[in-house]
């Protein structure tokens, strides 16, 4: 009764007081928006009701305002840590830096979905907005498609996981986060992730309502062309962070390790990468229409099983949401409907497209063809591979098996390495019938290169297996291959430098966007070969002052001093790292304590150089000997060229970047004059 | 004020579906089919790509016939869809808007909390500063209590051990009790009490030490409520499920007026009963009914499948029927005191003081060492505070 | 299941490292194979973790276990025998190789042949010969209507 | 043919999708792992009593030549859940007339006793499993598990897990019957 008193002074109170009503009335809204789109502009285009059509795009602006206003009042009540918010109790605390308040509101199950609702509208309104170059009709058709998938995930979170739900009285102080979550690189991790994943949905949506519309052409595989770099690039950049995030904080030194949600965030990115190179050829010779539409169709049904292995409990992860079998089920009718539907819409439409251009077994074409052929055939490996325990348990009844990274290792990486053989000679060939003699006297030179590069390192470095050097010789194989391919474009030593200069210039950006994402993957090839091959690994106890050496370091150890953070507490050591005598730097890597969350993670100091990391991580001892009192437990890894990695990554997206800004993929967009005169003719 | 941010919100839904009424004109021009655009320029690209040397020009050739072969179809496709655009059905469109309003004021009417407010953290001091001050005090209660060279007071021990409790520290609230229980002076509340910390300490566990409490409780006072209960509830552990029910139903049975216990009594038996195939109680049964008539069968059966909201209902009622019946016998003494505690009980605090003022008025002819005037006495100060 | 969860961490000591000094081999050799092995080994209450990375109770038990039969004289497949017969196939990273999982392990092969059989047939589908007919004269004229009404004209 | 290859994707869509719906089955625990023992005879160990306690200690010798099944429980003084198991273990020693035997796994002596004399001591026999070697042995994943040995030192059952809550419970009665431990149809 007194409490009820006190609520109505609330009420009437400072207006951010609602904010969680207001944010939950704000999805309410947003569904509503969808459920309308979802139906009026796709009836439209098959009435040619300008009107309807028209509705679209209005409503796939209020969608991305709404779903914005709910993301920043679940923010809002993260930032003030208003625990009358079940989602802000269950996934934060009061002490919590403010950074993580912030990046708490997408660290959980809900408010992860919001994000991905989010996303998800905002690559509509995106549409909605910039592809003025899109015929009205097929724009109505993709956005409604995409407002089905907007209102399976609005019903999804309002219906099994809302992050509005309240808790009144509030309790004292929340739960905190996973401190293992509390990471600036995890903080930016799921967004970019998300990006990626949820940007597949757009392209989804081109494709199923290009099978709804029964055309597929060269313009259609260039409108969905930048919205699959755009998404694509996103997903490269949030798994390359991710895999960053993994090296410096699980303290282990790895990058990768098959884990499920690993595996399932990946397999969408083998497929788009299938995808933006099997568009090429839509685009440029109307040909592999039914498999680009296939593979758009099955990257977007990847992210989605991604999202509902993440969030069912269907396997077991490091990873994983809160295991709820509802939402599980809620997600795979989800599932069932969406890929079911389109591939069932596929197989319907797909026998009834044109065949396109022709093309010989030598070609540009066939050279694209391998690529998406290989890239399928892995993805299908790691799909395998990924659900193969849940076969095996289906198939025995319960009994149990590991697919763990020696399988992945032995079985994914034979699948690609012809690929990136097969990259070194891809951009040499020409459309239609290449001039194959022409291509390998231009290519044996870089063989040659290849070769001897190996052999170089195989001289200097002391031993390693065979399918490293193989590996390694393809890596140099591809990254001369593709600079040569450049070179040779621009005709750089052909002629003055100035020439060369204005040719690479007129060159389609798209051009350099290829051959910087290709050097890129050399690149990163080179950091994942140097770091698993030749790293090298010191654990032992120390006692302060001990030396250690490593990888041509010298590092001693001076002890360790007990530090307070926001948060938690820790024990940081201090390293000091010389090479021949001379000082380098010092490194601190801590063993944080989190009292409320009641749990430890390691923080490890990395002294990073192109040539490799020194990475050093410590725990104290967990036996409590005579012998080892008073010591510490040093881990200290050599990682040679693991920063390739991030830098094959960057260059990747940044190619894909290059790719985007190309002018073409503008083209038939109005300039406002033109648009005027593109009146529709009358005939 | 909620409300009126909610119908803001829903006007901006319903404008962003309503748009496309406006404006009319505009539209035809972004119809236009850039197709041909994009033909056009694969065209251009060819004539470039020659003009750099990327292709030959027997390639550029090949090429151009190819685009070419695909603007024949495309302007045949376009010569072929003559089909008009309309512009017509504003109705679906209005009617669309209208419902996207809708929509959401149902959703939210169903699913929604427009009562709890928002409370930031920083808002919370004085919420904090009393848990600071509430653990403060148990702390110094501790400190006086241990450091007090007779072993400190069994009321202080007591209050502490309740303290624990509400806190939700049920060991140390048990460690609190265990001390009182050891005096000579430990009655049966303080052995239930014990007993019930020791349960929540194990998560609804009894142990065998909550067992020793539970006995020590019924040797002491067999009437025992809280001690009949978790004799019942370690009897059902054990596997005595009927034994359990039986013991529950003969205290019901023993009562004899409403007590706010009563319920979870009655909740308890029932959720047991279930297991053992036994029909429901229902609390109508044991509620205060001295003189009024009885519940009907029908009530009873009604009473069963009750919420919460409907059970309250459900004793207000029986309540209401033990203040008529006061009505026309004002000298009930133990009437007017049931009726002080049930309402007591349902938060009604007005009320209740009325009944126990009526109560007292009655009790200042009744012996001084009547005990209910010590029990009175404290409910009364309890309501007035 | 909460109470299982619960079980499950209370096995977790205090965050420690993975592999710790003091169960390691002074011979190099055999340290260097322990390692190796731990990697194939999967720790039976972690998720998706070997138990050279995992800092589990059982995860260290076991590659205590792993070197004592190592030194014993075990050779690796002994060792992970040893392992298996107790955990069973659950334990091993690496499926093992039976009719189970011949499914599994030859999941990439099968792929790789449907691909190549895929490719060929696509190939031999796309080097038909095309009819290359020159356009007529209508034709022609259509193209050049079409291309003149869909120039831009503002400049 | 092209008709026939486009529903390919659908139909594999489906056989996956079939699975999954077998995966979400609620009854199925993805981090409940098969013992390999179910069946074998029980493994070797043999195990001290804990020191201090008056109990002697359990071997494999101890699980042969019984007269019925018994139940061999895996505990520990810092394992939350084994308290909550406790008094259900002990009511099936007392009510039930169960053979009980006890691994202390990887437990201090003196917290052992101390948590044994505060809770009570169904135990007929406990092995002190410092080490922790003979739960690698037994295949353990966790503490508590819980396993039924059949009359020649057979492993007949293996539960995960405390046995609490009515499912468990039922579950493991059920196991119990099946061993002829208990009479069958006791538990409705």
């Amino acid at each position: 009764m007194v409490r009820t008193a006190q609520s109505g002074e609330f009420i009437e109170g400072v207006d951010d007081q609602m904010t969680p009503e207001v944010g939950h009335f704000a999805l309410a809204l947003a569904l509503a928006l969808a459920l309308v789109q979802s139906v009026l502009p796709i009836l439209g285009a098959k009435r040619r009701n300008i009107l309807w059509m028209q509705s679209a795009r209005w409503s796939a602006f209020g969608q991305v305002l709404f779903v914005t206003v709910a993301f920043l009042a679940l923010m809002q009540a993260f930032i003030t840590s208003d625990f009358t918010v079940k989602n802000v109790v269950e996934n934060s605390n009061s002490l919590k830096p403010m950074l993580y308040k912030v990046a708490g509101t997408w660290g959980s199950h809900e408010g992860s979905l919001l994000l991905w609702t989010l996303i998800l509208t905002v690559f509509g309104a995106a549409v909605a907005l910039f592809g003025s170059n899109i015929p009205q009709a097929l724009k109505a058709r993709t956005l409604s498609v995409q407002a089905w998938i907007s209102v399976g995930f609005l019903t999804f979170m309002l219906f099994t996981s809302n992050p509005f739900d309240r808790v009144f009285p509030p309790p004292s102080d929340g739960q905190d986060l996973n401190p293992l979550l509390q990471d600036v690189g995890l903080a930016m991790h799921p967004p970019l992730l998300y990006f990626g994943y949820v940007g597949f949905s757009i392209v989804f949506s081109f494709a199923v309502a290009a099978l709804i519309e029964g055309r597929v052409d060269a313009a259609w595989a260039r409108w969905v062309r930048p919205w699959t770099l755009a998404a694509w690039m996103s997903l490269t950049a949030g798994i390359a962070l991710g895999s960053w995030w993994a090296y410096y904080e699980l303290g282990w030194g790895g990058w990768w390790f098959w884990d499920p949600v690993e595996n399932v965030s990946f397999m969408p990115w083998l497929m788009g990468t299938a995808l933006l190179h099997s568009a090429i050829v839509t685009e440029k010779r109307d040909a592999f229409k039914s498999w680009t539409i296939l593979l758009a169709i099955l990257t977007f049904s990847l992210s989605l099983l991604g999202t509902f292995v993440v969030r069912s409990g269907l396997l077991t992860s490091v990873h994983a949401f809160a295991v709820d079998p509802e939402r599980g089920l809620y997600i795979l009718g989800l599932l069932a409907v969406s890929i079911g539907g389109s591939l069932a819409l596929f197989a319907w439409r797909a026998p009834m497209m044109e065949p396109g251009g022709l093309f010989k077994p030598i070609s540009r074409e066939a050279g694209l063809l391998v690529n998406n052929l290989i890239l399928t055939t892995a993805t299908g490996v790691v799909l395998f591979g990924t659900l193969y325990p849940l076969f095996y348990e289906a198939m025995t009844g319960g009994e149990k098996l590991s697919v763990g990274p020696p399988f992945f290792n032995a079985a994914f990486i034979p699948v690609m390495l012809p690929l990136v053989f097969a990259m070194g000679c891809g951009p040499f060939l020409s459309w239609k019938r290449a001039d194959l003699p022409g291509v390998l006297q231009r290519l044996r030179f870089v063989a040659l290169l290849a070769v001897l590069g190996t052999l170089a390192v195989w001289y200097l470095a002391e031993g390693g297996p065979v399918l490293g050097y193989l590996s390694l010789m393809l890596a140099f194989w591809l990254f001369m291959a593709t600079v040569r391919e450049w070179t040779m474009r621009i005709k750089l030593f052909e002629g003055p430098v100035s020439t060369s200069w204005r040719r690479a210039s007129n060159l389609p950006r798209s051009a350099h966007g290829m051959t910087l994402a290709h050097a890129g993957l050399a690149v990163a090839m080179f950091g994942f070969i140097g770091s698993t091959v030749w790293k090298s690994e010191e654990i032992m106890f120390v006692q302060p002052g001990a030396d250690i050496s490593i990888g041509g370091f010298d590092v001693r150890f001076n002890g360790v001093e007990r530090v307070r953070g926001p948060n938690y507490f820790a024990d940081r050591g201090e390293l000091t790292v010389s090479r021949d005598g001379k000082y380098l730097t010092d490194l601190f890597p801590e063993r944080r304590t989190y009292p409320v969350a009641q749990s430890t993670t390691t923080e490890s100091a990395i002294r990073s150089t192109l040539a490799g990391d020194l990475y050093a991580s410590i725990a104290n001892p967990a036996s409590e000997d005579a012998s080892t009192q008073g010591a510490w437990t040093l881990r200290i890894l050599y990682e040679p060229l693991v920063n390739f990695i991030w830098i094959g990554s960057a260059m990747l997206v940044l190619g894909g970047g290059l790719s985007l800004s190309d002018r073409r993929l503008r083209v038939g967009a109005p300039r406002r004059k033109a648009a005027v005169t593109a009146r529709v003719p009358a005939e | 004020m909620i409300w009126l941010v909610f119908a803001a919100l829903s006007t901006i839904g319903l404008l962003f579906v309503g748009l496309p009424l406006r404006r009319r004109s505009e539209m035809t021009s972004v119809m236009a089919d850039t197709t041909p655009a994009v033909l056009l320029d694969q065209l251009d690209e060819v004539k470039r790509d020659l003009e750099r040397g990327v292709i030959s020009g027997a390639e550029a050739t090949a090429a151009e016939q190819e685009i070419k072969r695909r603007i024949l179809m495309q302007s045949r496709k376009t010569a072929q869809a003559t089909k008009e655009l309309t512009s017509g059905g504003r109705f679906a469109i209005v009617l669309s808007a209208m419902f996207v309003p809708a929509f959401a004021f149902g959703y939210y009417a169903v699913m929604g909390s427009p009562e709890i407010p928002g409370i930031a953290f920083s808002e919370r001091t004085a919420e904090r500063q009393e848990t600071a001050k509430v653990a403060d005090l148990t702390n110094q209660l501790y400190d006086r209590l241990t450091t007090d060279p007779s072993g400190g007071p069994s009321e202080g021990w007591m209050l502490l051990g309740q303290t624990y409790s509400r806190m939700g520290r049920f060991a140390d609230a048990a460690e609190a009790f265990g001390i009182v229980a050891k005096r000579p002076e430990a009655t049966s509340a303080v052995f239930s009490m014990l007993a019930e910390a020791l349960i929540s300490a194990e998560q609804g566990v009894v142990t065998p030490a909550a067992v020793t409490a539970i006995e020590h409780a019924m040797e002491l006072d067999p009437s025992n409520p809280a001690a009949v209960f978790y004799k019942a509830v370690a009897l059902r552990q054990k596997g005595d499920i009927a034994q359990a029910h039986d013991l529950l139903v003969r205290r019901l049975n023993n009562a004899d007026s409403f007590y706010p216990w009563m319920e979870s009594f009655v909740a308890e038996a029932n959720r047991i009963g279930t297991e053992i195939g036994r029909a429901p109680i229902s609390l109508a049964n044991f509620a205060p009914m001295v003189n009024a008539p009885g519940p009907t069968q029908e009530d009873i059966e009604n009473a069963q499948d009750l919420t919460v909201e409907e059970r309250q209902a459900f004793i207000m009622s029986m309540v209401e029927r033990l203040a008529a019946r006061l009505q026309d016998e004002p000298d009930d003494l133990d009437g007017w005191m049931r009726l002080g505690n049930a309402y007591s009980v349902l938060g009604d605090r007005e009320q209740a003081i009325v009944a126990l003022e009526r109560a007292e008025i009655l009790l200042s002819e009744a012996p001084q060492n009547d005990p209910r005037r010590q029990t009175l006495k404290e409910a009364l100060a309890r309501m007035r505070q | 299941m909460r109470h299982v969860i619960i079980a499950l961490f209370l096995l977790l000591p205090v965050m420690a490292f993975a592999v710790e000094p003091d169960e390691m081999l002074q011979d190099l050799v055999l340290e260097e194979r322990a390692r190796v092995i731990s990697k194939e080994l999967r720790c039976v209450v972690c998720q998706n973790q070997d138990i050279d990375s995992s800092n589990a109770g059982v995860a260290r038990d076991l590659r205590i276990l792993v070197r004592e039969r190592l030194v014993a004289g075990d050779s690796d497949e002994e060792v992970i025998a040893f392992i298996h017969a107790r955990y069973g196939d659950y334990v091993l990273m690496r499926p093992p190789f039976n009719a189970s999982t011949l499914a599994l392990w030859l999941a990439p092969f099968v792929l790789a042949v449907v691909s190549l059989l895929a490719g060929w047939a696509i190939i031999l589908r796309s080097r038909r010969k095309g009819v290359v007919a020159d356009f007529s004269e209508v034709e022609e004229a259509e193209i050049a209507r079409f291309i003149d009404i869909n120039t831009p004209k503002d400049n | 043919m092209g008709r026939i290859l486009a529903f390919i994707p659908l139909a594999i869509a489906a056989v996956f999708g079939g699975f999954f719906l077998w995966g979400l089955n609620p009854d199925r625990d993805p981090n409940n792992i098969p013992s390999v023992l179910i069946s074998q005879p029980a493994p070797q160990f043999d195990l001290a009593a804990i020191e201090g306690l008056e109990t002697p200690g359990l071997s494999r010798a101890d699980l042969v030549d019984n007269a019925g099944p018994v139940i061999v429980n895996v505990f520990a003084s810092w394992c939350v859940p084994c308290r909550a198991e406790h008094g259900i273990l002990t009511q099936m020693v007392e009510k039930d007339g169960l053979r009980l035997f006890g691994i202390n796994y990887k437990d201090k002596p003196e917290d052992a006793t101390k948590w044994l004399a505060e809770l009570g001591n169904p135990y007929e026999r406990i092995g002190s499993d410092l080490s922790g070697r003979a739960g690698i042995e037994w295949g353990l994943s966790g503490v508590p598990e819980t396993f039924i040995v059949g009359p020649d030192g057979t492993v007949l059952f293996r539960y995960v897990g405390p046995v609490v809550g009515d499912e468990a419970i039922a579950r493991f009665r059920e196991a119990l019957e099946q061993a002829g431990a208990l009479p069958r149809g006791q538990n409705g």
